[in-house]
């Protein structure tokens, strides 16, 4: 048993490791790919002892179809990869979103496209965590800025994975997959887990896919007697495939609109001095840590600069957005990518603030210098309006 | 509601579903007895109930669980 | 009163998708009977299943069943069975979706020898997208996709699958119904993965393009063509070209998967 | 559901010594299988026990297999934000490819050890630099070159006073095989010894 | 020998064949799915004739992969698909971006998410089209609403690759894929094809990886002696796997740049009554044709409406959307799924005119009433300003 | 004077990313001394890698050369092969890489029997990644991921590709490299799908691990346990427990995939 | 490089007869296994060949495979942008199924016709019904019931006069084999003389 | 530029590359005479020239190339 509270050296890998144990995780299939490989390791040497499953399996498709399966007998169920393995599971993602099957998938992003640069930061696979499957479906990815929070978004990516019935995904940086700092390990019994719907009636009324378009029916474990059919065609409420339009169009509205109504449940994130801001940046996981040292070279000098920070990268928060656009505030928008985030920080300014991308596809982390350089070239769209919310 | 019908022969009852009959004509090759044949809107029938041996060869081999027989006590 | 196989079914789906003739519902009505026989507990029973006309299968049969993607089945089943050992996990799967798409996984569910009873629906096509060839089609076949024949080897899938470590391994035919049944409830007894080939038939897709207009000809080809295993081993039959062997093909005993995993538990708890 | 917002661990934000810059940049550095990651871990959970926010980086993939190794630890009594090593106040080198490497960025008042043995020539420079036999140390008064990252860490933290030794000893026997621990504890003591101050 | 512009009742991918042979594709590893089959059907019938290869591979991972190899052989090389084998193709299609490899994957949208509705039209997989590989990278991306226009953009699609060095992709629906109509066929010898940039001098001075940010370098085909190495990490200008963040900027910027620079080159759409229009429809494949229809149905009853028809759907065709967005004129996007395309024209729009989704995920196409009556509840945002350019 | 193996390679790439001991390196060098006695014209060698420590080896060759993706070489290789048959087109894969994530790949390419030469070096683990187990992994060796022993039974990966197809498949190590060369030879001009299993030692992800502290102890360990299979067949030694054999394993002819597609084009031009 | 936008072909766009509407709608239903789909193919394919516009869809699909057929033609002298028949202005309907399914949705003044085998009652309607022995002209007079598509593209095109007669033939041997060709062209006139004007 | 350092014995050259020596101790190991030691950097060196054999054992086994033993004429 561990001490409560207690603080351990910890990289953000081992981190997610104990939070997924912690959060009920006992079905772990991978496969390895740097720089995720020690969350498959870890959980191989961990999980035995719980009475939980490690199985190294045969590609990354496997890998994801092995714990789509074990979620479907009833246990919270994990994999973990990188780009080139995130890719070849987009298929059974999509099956997992289309049947409503919870469970995690983290992709500790690494220097892309192709084989890139294996243990080189970026952050290069945000939009297709948001559209790498194919057809409408929901998404809901997590990112973590430091060890401790990659502790706190994986139990809440198994909380909403099984809340919502979707996968969830947890997208790290190598950054934070790699560096080890203190983590506050809560006591695990004090953890807020929570677990899938599941059906409390007879077989009769069982309907696994059912229910109104915000809705998140129950659903029974294999082997609890509700005999249900599980399939990735369109299908009607109990799970026969259908080819009618009134079906197809129900389901697929209520695999997104089961989401997209609990926003205000699944998006967070924090905002620093951001109240009397004249100008803000808008960053997440380890460009944020940058992003957050920029920001206090640049109050040293006076400069009001406010930093948006998501840890629910889709759905995107878009009100964090909306406040600072309508009051004309600049945006800043670093990425280790091309631009990708910054599109829907655009999309959401609708030309009220100036939203300005910053890139960064070299393989390594902003420096804090280059960050407080393009805030001061910030110029504002509009005259501002002053706040009436206060950021921290 | 699936609508079944009973032809009496010496040995069992064969019990049709002609609904789910699809006209394949497997059971028609393989009744040993020729009991069976294809009507003109291509669905199953009893034409020689009084051959049948209750062999159990159509059920077996009708792919759309379109006959079942049952043997008499 | 002989048992009702519509007690195996999910009624309200019939009657299946499958074409007039196809062998497919031969297959699924042995199958039933041999659950019948098996006489597990029914909540304890899971269907897995890929994507093809044979995996549509599935969904027919009331037990707790999914219907997973294109050559996925095994890993899918993989996870279930290692979530919950106590289930009994059959997986039905195409010749395409088994041996094309799906060959990595089913080599490495023989490999782990893991407690799996597959069944593949060998129609040496692939009947859902319309008649292309599959790795299981015989060298000089026509298919939508070999306008000029089929010039590839084909798989022997159960040479195959034994050669990658499975522990039964087992072949019947559409026409030899008893002996499909048979296999299927020895392979589910088979303390490790099973494999059961069932060959079958195609008119639409395969029998029409090459030269075997009507079902009951396609059957009567299953029968001039099978050769019973045990007749060959006896020295009482042998196997001509482009004829094949039936009943049970090979047998032996390895160490299973989720069992050697409770070893590991075990260890891992300084148990052992 | 709000995330955790408690962020790194900040039990005893005083305690930071005050002759140090807070954060506090520290670069291991030297060839590969010198132990100098296992080193940082070590000093970074040290640190952590005693109440500072620390934290570790190292290089990874093909480039770390190579001959150059270096591992990154920062203390803090603050959050840690930015988690690279800028400019190193604190440089251990154990080779001479890593200290003509590494030496040009440290900061003007940065301590700076290499090791007598390998390092012959040390570049010129404003810090403050301390030459002590740490390879020698090792292998012959301990007899096993491995434990060198050991009598690094044992002189380093007392050269720059960052951790007391009764924590330094418990991380390092936290993660040194049971076996070995007598000879990580006298490896320890020898590398502290190194240092007069 | 064919008759000069001959017209034939094809469908579209049959024109989609035709097309590919005519521009010179002469390999094509396929895998079957719905409802792109036939395309690999036609292949496997027509590229022996011409001592072209066909190869069916053991799935849509092989596929992608033989022909990127065919490709560096030096032949014009294509695959076919639907939604499931598009997400197993991701990783190798990154890899294609990566290594510069021409080849054209088409891709037959179906009903998704997962298996979906295999013969159901649908528009699902524009986003994936864009953004479904790790990492960042270019995307080219047509889409045509006729078999006619199959035609050409497959001619344009196989140019285009070879061109830029870098996979096309043509993003047909179920509608133009399957419907039968009169394909006016271009003498094949008057068609405008490209060969890909190959180099002119010695092994000495090759640099198929090098040039400018907004270049594309020349490359050999193996065998021609140029002895070249091909690899998806990051590689420096001759191939070479590089750590050095110089050139993985260098190498990141440079994929995209090449397409980014020579937007104009690519983009096409047509502009149909958007002169002096009030509102305007913009959509795309068999939506445009409903949307067409619409648009008369409109202007009959006196109501002013045009449509933006984009052929070429990344890089997304800004201009056109810059034209109308700054005239404030309402603009209304119907698409076969949950609004995905919508999302760029909101971003693009900044606000200056209503952007108003319209989505149909229900497998039926829409119908030219529906679409009718939501251009009749838009509402310009501004007053609207009168165009200078003229459309059709 | 011998001749310079530093012809084969890009000098500009080396020295090469393994480590110190690394087995890789040795049989890197058997393949360049290989290629030479084949003697090529070198512009139409080509040689196509995957991804893993192994399969950093095609870089380092100078031909043209394609280091794809994880498990992919073989299609890629196909595409290169069947587009432009007149290449000799060489496959470099890891245990991994070959077995694992490409063991759908391997039994296609030997099923059809394509004219490709496949060289897996074997060091039994994923080297690259640091230390997990493979297929190749032998049962209760300790790996990253099998932290308790490797409970998963290993493929014999010469067997698999035999029983797949393959027309030619040998084994040989690191130690046996004149054997390794001469199958490699043979292999390249056999004419179909050959396989040769180069055993190699990875001291840093595996030897560690499982008792073996050194590269030559690692050596020693293959010299101790390859068994010749002419010897085997001889009767003159067999194959006890935990050792393998060595040498050409197996043979036949069959038609090749590229060859037998000319027929196809003939026929679509009505010239057959 | 701009996209081509010569779209569908507009050969002769006067030659729309008068007295049907443009677009002109067609839907041909029956069962699997009727022929139907090549019968629309071939009569686009005709259309075609006398300068209209022309469109054939069908479904697809696990729903095309059990027991319900249908074909959609529509022939236009301009662009055809909708691609579905939305009302039939002519119907073809070869089994009862079929009639009961498209019958009400056919528009005022189309023209209906239906196998008078197969089709036993024809539901109330406006439009003009042509009840003709498809079924039993191929079956009886021909020997094939194959050939009832054939037949009834004789008749329908009889009826509607849509194409010239060569046109339709030119395009019913295009598209059948061979072997069939003398029977086929005896299925169309079969067809045709069934209309009585 | 890689230095190669050149080494006569009775029988060949010894040529070497220290700076591709990894020091693996695999060609000390493999040479039946005791030619080859490691240096105290961990670096291959001759130190029994004399004794070589030429039997090219140390080049043929060796994974960095770092040996090259080129015989007499
Ligand atoms: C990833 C993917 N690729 C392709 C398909 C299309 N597809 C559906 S079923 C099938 C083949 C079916 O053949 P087989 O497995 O032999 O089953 P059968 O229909 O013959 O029973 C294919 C290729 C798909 N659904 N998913
Ligand atoms: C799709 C994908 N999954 C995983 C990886 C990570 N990865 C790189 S190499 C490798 C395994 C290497 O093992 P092996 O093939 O045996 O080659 P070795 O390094 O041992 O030579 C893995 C899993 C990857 N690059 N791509
Ligand atoms: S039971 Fe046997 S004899 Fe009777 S109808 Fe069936 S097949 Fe014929
Ligand atoms: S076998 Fe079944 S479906 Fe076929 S004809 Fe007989 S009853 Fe009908
Ligand atoms: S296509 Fe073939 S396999 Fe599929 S249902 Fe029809 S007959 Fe059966
Ligand atoms: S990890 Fe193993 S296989 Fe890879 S280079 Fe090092 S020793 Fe060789
Ligand atoms: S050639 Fe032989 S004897 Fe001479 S150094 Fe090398 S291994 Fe030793
Ligand atoms: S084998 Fe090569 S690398 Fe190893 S010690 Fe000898 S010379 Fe050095
Ligand atoms: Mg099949
Ligand atoms: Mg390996």
């Amino acid at each position: 048993m561990r001490e409560l509270a207690e603080v351990r050296l910890m990289q953000g890998n081992e981190a997610c490791v104990q939070a997924a144990l912690d959060a009920g995780v006992r079905f772990f299939g991978g496969y390895p790919i740097t720089p995720s490989t020690e969350i498959a390791e870890g959980m191989a040497e961990k999980l035995p002892a719980l009475g939980g499953k490690f199985i190294q399996m045969e590609d990354e498709i496997a890998s994801i179809a092995s714990i789509i399966g074990a979620s479907l007998a009833g246990v919270k169920s994990m994999t973990a990869t990188s780009g080139p393995g995130f890719s070849l599971m987009q298929e059974n993602l999509g099956y997992a979103c289309m049947t409503e099957v919870p469970c995690v998938i983290v992709n500790v992003q690494r220097g892309g496209p192709s084989t890139g640069r294996p243990t080189a930061p970026a952050q290069g696979d945000v939009m297709q965590a948001r559209w790498g499957t194919h057809g409408d479906h929901p998404a809901i990815v997590l990112s973590p800025w430091s060890a401790q929070e990659t502790y706190t978004l994986t139990v809440k990516a198994v909380n909403l994975s099984e809340r919502f019935r979707t996968p969830v995904i947890l997208l790290m940086d190598e950054v934070v997959a790699h560096l080890r700092e203190g983590v506050r390990m809560p006591d695990p019994r004090q953890l807020k887990l929570i677990e899938r719907p599941r059906p409390q009636g007879g077989r009769e009324n069982y309907r696994p896919f059912g229910g109104a378009l915000d809705e998140v029916p129950a659903v029974a474990d294999f082997g609890m007697g509700y005999r249900c059919n599980v399939t990735g065609l369109v299908h009607d409420d109990v799970g026969h495939p259908s080819g009618s339009p009134q079906v197809t169009n129900d389901l697929i509205r209520r695999l997104s609109g089961k989401v997209e109504a609990h926003r205000d449940e699944i998006i967070d994130y924090e905002l620093t001095q951001t109240g009397d801001a004249d100008m803000v940046i808008f960053a997440y996981g380890s460009t944020a840590r940058t992003s957050l040292r920029a920001l206090k070279l640049a109050r040293a000098q006076g400069l009001k600069v406010g930093m948006i920070r998501p840890t629910t990268l889709w759905p995107f928060p878009e009100k964090a957005i909306e406040e600072v656009a309508e009051r004309g505030i600049p945006i800043l928008v670093p990425e280790m990518n091309l631009g990708q985030l910054v599109l829907e920080v655009e999309r959401i300014a609708k030309g009220r603030s100036l939203v300005q991308p910053l890139s960064r596809v070299d393989g390594e982390l902003f420096n804090p210098d280059e960050i407080l350089e393009a805030v001061k070239e910030l110029k504002p769209v509009k005259s501002r309006k002053s706040s009436k919310k206060e950021g921290i | 509601m699936i609508q079944i019908e009973t032809n009496k022969t010496p040995k069992c009852e064969l019990e049709i579903k002609k609904q789910w009959c699809k006209g394949c004509n497997l059971c028609v090759a393989a009744c040993p007895r020729s009991v069976l044949a294809l009507d003109l809107l291509g669905k199953i029938k009893v034409v020689e109930a009084e051959k049948c041996i209750a062999c159990g060869l159509c059920e077996s081999t009708c792919p759309d669980f379109a006959i079942r027989v049952i043997k008499n006590a | 009163m002989s048992f009702d196989v519509m007690d195996y079914f999910r009624q309200e789906t019939l009657p299946h998708i499958w074409c007039p003739g196809c062998g497919n519902g031969i297959i699924l009505r042995d199958f039933a009977v041999a659950l019948e026989r098996l006489n597990y507990p029914r909540d304890e029973v899971v269907i897995v299943s890929g994507i093809g006309c044979s995996s549509r299968a599935a969904g027919y049969l009331n037990f707790d069943t999914v219907h997973t993607t294109h050559g996925r089945a095994l890993p899918f089943a993989t996870g279930i069975k290692l979530a919950n050992p106590n289930l009994k996990v059959f997986v039905i799967m195409g010749d395409g979706d088994s041996s094309a798409i799906g060959g990595n996984h089913l080599i490495h569910a023989a490999r782990r020898n893991i407690d799996l009873t597959a069944i593949i629906f060998n129609n040496n096509i692939y009947g859902m997208t319309g008649g292309q060839f599959s790795p299981l089609t015989p060298r000089d076949k026509k298919a939508t996709t070999a306008p000029y024949g089929m010039i590839e080897q084909s798989f022997d899938i159960c040479r195959l699958a034994e050669g990658a470590g499975a522990t039964y391994v087992g072949r019947a035919t559409t026409y030899h119904n008893q002996l499909l049944t048979q296999l299927i409830i020895d392979g589910a007894q088979n303390p490790g993965f099973s494999l059961i080939e069932a060959v079958t038939h195609c008119p639409t897709s395969y029998g029409r393009r090459n030269g075997m207009a009507s079902p009951s000809d396609m059957v009567r080809w299953q029968k001039d063509n099978a050769v019973w295993i045990d007749k060959v081993r006896a020295g009482k039959a042998e196997v001509k070209d482009g004829q094949f062997t039936i009943g049970l093909l090979h047998r032996h005993e390895a160490p299973e998967f989720t069992q050697a995993y409770m070893e590991v538990i075990k260890r891992a708890r300084g148990q052992e | 559901m709000p995330a955790d917002k408690s962020e790194q661990v900040q039990q005893n934000p005083e305690q930071m010594k005050q002759t140090w810059p807070d954060p506090l940049q520290i670069q291991l550095s030297g060839s590969g299988g010198q132990g100098l990651i296992l080193a940082g871990i070590i000093l970074a959970d040290a640190a952590l026990s005693e109440g500072y926010n620390a934290i570790q980086t190292q290089a990874y993939g093909p480039e770390a297999r190579g001959g150059a190794s270096r591992a990154e630890v920062i203390l803090s009594s603050d959050l840690i934000d930015y988690p690279h090593v800028q400019r190193p106040d604190i440089l251990l080198a154990l080779t001479q490819e890593a200290c003509d490497k590494y030496l040009p960025s440290v900061s003007k008042e940065a301590l700076v050890i290499v090791d007598s043995l390998l390092v012959e020539r040390v570049p010129e420079t404003q810090a403050n630099v301390l030459q002590l036999p740490i390879i020698q140390t090792a292998k012959q008064d301990l007899g096993k070159e491995m434990v060198a990252n050991i009598v690094a860490l044992g002189a380093l933290n007392r050269a720059a006073a960052l951790v007391s030794p009764e924590a330094l000893e418990k991380a390092v026997l936290k993660r040194v095989p049971k076996a070995y621990a007598d000879l990580n504890k006298k490896a320890l003591e020898a590398g502290e010894k190194l240092v007069r101050l």
